[in-house]
């Protein structure tokens, strides 16, 4: 009945996806090579580059809405005089698309499917097709969420977080079919991610190289398996949430409407109980991207492993238990906040080890300042002011009066800038040479590196003053509140929309430096950098099936500089 | 059962066994069908002798007798590797901490500072419909007690 | 911290405040030590030729020392916190003193509407003055108020007081302030509303008990006036 | 698909890949049924109505539904039974009779609700048949979905293709089976 006998153990049916293999069999031919691949590397480049892609229409959408908070009401480059529903759309779908189609998909599906068969030393994901399937639902998602910015009426314009009766009835938010297009993009987008955390769980648990024990397993793989884990675990609530919110704005149920016996609470708590293991299904991945750096580039073994483990579980089981603290003064009863806020303030003890180990690590280290080394680092010094900050909303007292202010949009981006941004450009430029073959350009890179991490701070540290000044979010002009609009509310605004204005052109060296490396850059050889995990065992780019022949494992990944070898770094692969 | 079933599980192929494997699903099959006549008997009794407690006993108590004996022997969960249990199990209990977080809210028509007007509202008005054609126009057994 | 931007009207507010510095002095101080030091490794171990990096497995219990005993001194800052912010959350949400007036604030696309009890100081009553995005309020006053939604969520939000609570359609949500310090102040809709959510300022007018009679006086429905408010 | 990977074959945890895989569907599945089920209850220990609009489901034809998936289930379980003997043949006849067992489930279901409908108990009356007709509209889809990839695997076993796979849609059948053993007595015994 349960035996593993190998010819039970090769099953390529999850759930039935065969229905959807309509293109398994072209040759290699383009659309087999690019856009129906199986192949993991080539389905992590389309998460990507499709992120990357929605990253840029998100990053003007943000360049919008800051210009009008600067200089409202003034008619903006390329795009124009920004309408109240025009900027509700913005906002709504910056957050959505940041979050859904630029965290998610880059941090858990691209590295994901490069990293996880690479880094265990496979050939593959364990399903090609559920994987490819996953992307096409990804990408049919996105379709969606952008088509839903032209249907009449425009794109839905009720807040990423689409809190019913607003969200729910076309004649309180004015966008009969943005709002449910939306909803439906984002269930699409949920089902995908089903399908690729299945994927990355299953491979994680059962393909890794012979000989590499759990404690073996790079920490980036681990993150990015417990990120899937929280994600399957905690997104279930939110899907149903969103079949019911779809069904109140087209078929006119009541689930959220109060006078027919629903309940507009009952929404938020579905959402948040998603919303709030989320943010740490984006953080983990960052933050094991960021330990694969650290520990390369300092040619240092992880401080505590186990530790980081540990930390990391706890966090992810702790993130089950703090949704409520979103809904502090939403009108949920006031004595649970007290337990939320306890939760929350406790989730910073496994948050604060993990950065307190990073740091460990560093010690006696031989640290050398690559590009993708500066990112790392940057990601740990900006992820603590995002981490500190949040202390202030999670403590319900104080959250009283920094709820729906900037206070709180400055902290999550100081918490969500490190992690979509800064860890994304880290790992892209540490693994570009193994993506690609070739070397980036350093100097590019640090210009673009300064170029971002200071502007980021210019963005948001004024807009940490307006909060506390009383900003509060989602206004689309404060020309009606004598209190928002003192001198010093407008400067800071001015600084923070040129500081992004700033950010944004230094991007261009980044793209400049991607075309440049991608032509020019110097081969890269197997493993410029002498790390030791398995993906560096592969040829770059690694060729259909990765390796000459599968590796074994025989050690830990972080073995640098062991006494008495010569080599400061001994990969796993390499018998003892 | 469950020992036999390891058992069975430990020599599957073996035709020897393989009818006792078939005896034992039927076996399942029928207790389930016992269970399941209960469930069903029991609103009746129950509305008989006018015993709320007894339906929902027979209702969820055999429910999850039923489930467990589905999860266990249909599902080998009994000889499947023991985490697996534990990750259904977590994933059920994540469920009951969403209720137990949300119901104070939702369940509850009035808090601490707070009152759900609306809902209260609608449930005298639907209550007092209730009152004036009890038996509605659904063909389904009469309600008990409202 | 906050006090510097926006003064304190009410008498909770100081309490907020004080919570707020208190967590920032704490998580400043730990803030600043960790960056210090994460800045101070960087520079001292930067990469030297011949010398090599230690190794360090940090399984060893001397070595965990290092992340053990700060972890559990930021437990100690966290229990203090907690503490600190339900004390401050108790008073400020879950008791509420008796109330020597009581208001109704009802929230709508896209405007607030205010039912002041009137001179019998009852609210529901033939007398009680109704207001368009102004709220009249006596000084040192302990008042209650009963936050209505008509369509959407809002959220009522008056800086001064450092009070904010989101109004839900169908729910009635009580809450209180008692007002310290007279002046003209700002109340904002902090929930996004629809497209109008940036038009939605209201005024609260904080008066002399003498000011706010005249007011009251002045405005109050003749009595004749059967209108039945609230719903 | 040409040939899998050797990812795919590799076992670390002894647990086939594809089993282990149906495990992590069936975990997030039931926070899927667990998010929708939970909002039910509450609603419905919060609004004592419910209790009237339920007493217009039909008890007997939900208990002839629960009967048809039961026995369903039984079928599948024989399915599994067969594969694993490696008699393809046999397993796909049971397969088959798992489809039919789903195939009357759907046609009494579709009756079922035309006559509620007809009745005026459409999903927009209220809360309660929103959620009614939202649950069982949600198992029902996954009883649709079970039951074209159950053919789909069929068409294999009789070719002693895939028998693995004869487990796991039937470790995914069960799984639908449970779902409805709790959906009959919210929805229809539950008054």
């Amino acid at each position: 009945m349960a035996q593993p006998v190998p010819e039970h153990a090769d099953s390529n049916d999850a759930h039935g996806h065969d229905a959807h293999d309509a293109h398994g069999h072209h040759e290699q031919s383009f659309w087999s090579k690019y856009v129906f691949s199986v192949d993991h590397k080539m389905i992590a480049m389309q998460y990507m580059f499709t992120g990357m892609a929605m990253g840029i229409i998100g990053g003007f959408f943000s360049y919008v809405f800051r210009m009008q908070m600067a200089f409202p009401g003034h008619s903006i480059p390329f795009f124009g005089v920004v309408t109240p529903n025009e900027y509700n759309m913005l906002i709504t779908n910056h957050g959505t698309i940041m979050i859904f189609w630029l965290a998610m998909p880059v941090l858990v599906a691209a590295f994901g499917n490069f990293l996880i068969p690479l880094m265990l030393g496979c050939d593959d994901m364990v399903f090609p097709r559920i994987n490819r399937l996953s992307y096409q639902i990804f990408l049919l998602s996105a379709i969606v969420l952008i088509g839903s910015w032209f249907v009449e009426g425009g794109g839905f314009g009720g807040a990423w977080t689409s809190y019913p009766p607003l969200s729910a009835k076309s004649q309180y938010n004015l966008t009969s079919w943005g709002s449910t297009l939306w909803v439906i993009a984002v269930g699409l987008e949920f089902v995908a991610f089903l399908l690729g955390g299945i994927n990355f769980v299953t491979t994680a648990m059962n393909s890794r190289a012979p000989g590499m024990r759990m404690f073996d397993i790079p920490i980036v793989v681990w993150m990015i398996v417990l990120a899937s884990m929280l994600f399957m675990g905690s997104v279930g609530p939110l899907l149903a949430g969103a079949v019911m919110l779809a069904f109140d704005q087209q078929l006119g149920t009541g689930f959220f409407d109060p006078v027919r016996g629903g309940d507009p609470i009952l929404w938020q708590h579905l959402f948040w109980f998603f919303g709030h293991p989320e943010v740490y299904v984006v953080l983990l991945p960052a933050v094991g991207i960021v330990a694969e750096i650290i520990t390369v580039f300092s040619r240092k073994k992880l401080f505590a492993y186990k530790t980081v483990l540990y930390t990391a579980f706890g966090t992810g089981v702790l993130s089950f238990f703090v949704w409520a603290h979103h809904q502090f003064i939403a009108g949920i009863d006031p004595r649970m906040a007290n337990v939320f806020t306890a939760t929350t303030v406790l989730i910073s003890i496994p948050i604060a080890e993990m950065m307190f180990v990073y740091v460990a690590t560093l010690y006696g280290g031989s640290i050398t300042l690559t590009t993708p080394m500066l990112w790392a680092l940057a990601f740990i010094a900006e992820f603590i002011i995002g981490g500190v900050t949040g202390i202030f909303l999670g403590a319900s007292g104080s959250d009283i009066y920094f709820h729906d202010t900037y206070f709180v949009l400055a902290h999550f981006h100081y918490t969500f800038v490190p992690i979509a941004v800064i860890a994304v450009y880290a790992g892209f430029t540490f693994w570009f040479p193994k993506m690609f073959g070739k070397m980036m350009n350093e100097t590019l890179g640090k210009i673009h590196f300064w170029g971002t991490v200071l502007p980021f701070n210019g963005i948001f540290i004024p807009l940490f003053v307006t909060g506390m000044a009383g900003d509060h979010r989602r206004i689309h002009n404060y020309k009606n509140f004598p209190e928002l609009t003192t001198p010093m509310h407008e400067m800071w605004r001015e600084v923070a929309t040129i500081s992004l204005l700033v950010l944004i052109a230094f991007q261009f060296v980044f793209f400049a430096n991607l075309i440049w490396s991608l032509r020019k850059g110097k081969a890269a050889g197997n493993n410029p950098w002498q790390a030791n995990t398995l993906e560096w065992v592969a040829p770059s780019p690694p060729p259909h099936g990765n390796f000459a022949e599968l590796p074994n494992c025989y050690r830990g990944p972080y073995e640098y500089s062991v006494p008495n070898r010569e080599k400061d770094y001994w990969p796993q692969n390499e018998p003892a | 059962m469950s020992a036999e079933a390891k058992h069975d599980a430990t020599t599957a192929g073996a035709d020897p066994h393989e009818h006792d494997h078939i005896k034992h699903y039927t076996k399942i099959y029928v207790t389930l069908l016992v269970l399941f006549g209960i469930s069903v008997l029991g609103p009746v009794v129950g509305s008989a002798v006018g015993s709320k407690a007894l339906v929902l006993i027979t209702a969820f108590g055999i429910a999850l007798v039923k489930a467990y004996l589905v999860c266990a022997h249909f599902m080998h969960l009994n000889i499947e590797k023991r985490y697996i249990g534990y990750l259904l199990t977590t994933t059920v209990v994540f469920m009951f901490l969403f209720y137990a977080g949300v119901s104070p809210d939702v369940m509850e028509h009035r808090g601490r500072n707070w009152e759900n007007v609306a809902a209260q509202q609608e449930t005298l008005r639907a209550q007092r419909e209730h009152a004036l054609h009890p038996e509605g126009h659904g063909e389904g057994v009469p309600a008990e007690e409202h | 911290m906050i006090e510097h931007y926006i003064e304190q009207a009410s008498t909770y507010a100081a309490d907020i405040d004080g919570l707020v510095l208190l967590v920032g002095l704490l998580v400043g101080f730990w803030f600043v030590l960790i960056e210090v030091i994460f800045f101070g490794l960087i520079v001292s171990f930067r990469k030297r030729e011949g010398v090599k990096a230690q190794y360090i497995s940090g399984e060893e219990k001397h070595e965990k020392r290092w992340i053990a005993v700060p972890h559990e001194l930021v437990l100690l800052c966290d229990v203090v916190i907690i503490i600190a912010a339900v004390r401050v959350w108790v008073d400020v949400k879950q008791t509420l003193p008796p109330a020597q007036a009581t208001v109704r604030v009802i929230a709508q696309q896209w405007a607030w509407s205010f039912v002041h009890p009137g001179p019998d100081n009852q609210l529901d009553t033939a007398d009680d003055i109704k207001t368009v995005d102004e709220l009249h309020v006596k000084i040192g006053t302990t008042y209650h108020f009963k936050l209505e939604a008509r369509d959407v969520l809002h959220s009522f939000s008056v800086p001064v007081f450092r009070l904010k609570q989101d109004a839900i359609p169908g729910r009635v949500i009580t809450g209180w302030f008692k007002a310290t310090r007279l002046g003209i102040h700002d109340i904002q809709c902090t929930e996004i509303c629809g497209i109008g959510h940036a038009l939605m300022p209201a005024r609260i007018y904080i008066q002399s008990e003498a000011d706010y009679v005249a007011w009251e006086t002045a405005h109050a429905p003749p009595p004749t006036a059967t209108a039945s408010l609230g719903n | 698909m040409a040939t899998k990977p050797i990812a795919t074959t590799r076992s670390a945890t002894t647990i086939p890949t594809g089993r282990l895989a149906i495990w992590w569907v069936l975990a997030s599945e039931v926070v899927i049924f667990g998010g929708l089920l939970a909002s039910y209850i509450m609603h419905r220990l919060g609004h004592p109505e419910f209790g009237d609009y339920a007493s217009h489901t039909n008890t007997y034809i939900g208990a002839v539904n629960t009967f048809v998936l039961l026995t369903s289930s039984y079928f599948a379980v024989r399915a599994h039974n067969e594969a694993e003997h490696g008699r393809g043949k046999a397993a796909a006849k049971w397969l088959y009779l798992t489809c039919l067992g789903a195939v009357m489930f759907l046609c009494i279901k579709s009756f079922e609700w035309h006559h509620e409908i007809s009745e005026g108990f459409t999903i927009t009356k209220n809360a309660f048949w929103s959620f009614y007709y939202l649950a069982a509209g949600l198992h029902a889809c996954h009883v649709i979905g079970g039951g074209i990839i159950m053919l789909i695997i069929a068409e294999d076993a009789k070719k002693n293709k895939e028998l693995q796979r004869v487990e796991l849609i039937g470790i995914y059948w069960h799984f639908v089976d449970v779902v409805w053993i709790f959906l009959f007595p919210l929805l229809y015994i539950a008054k």
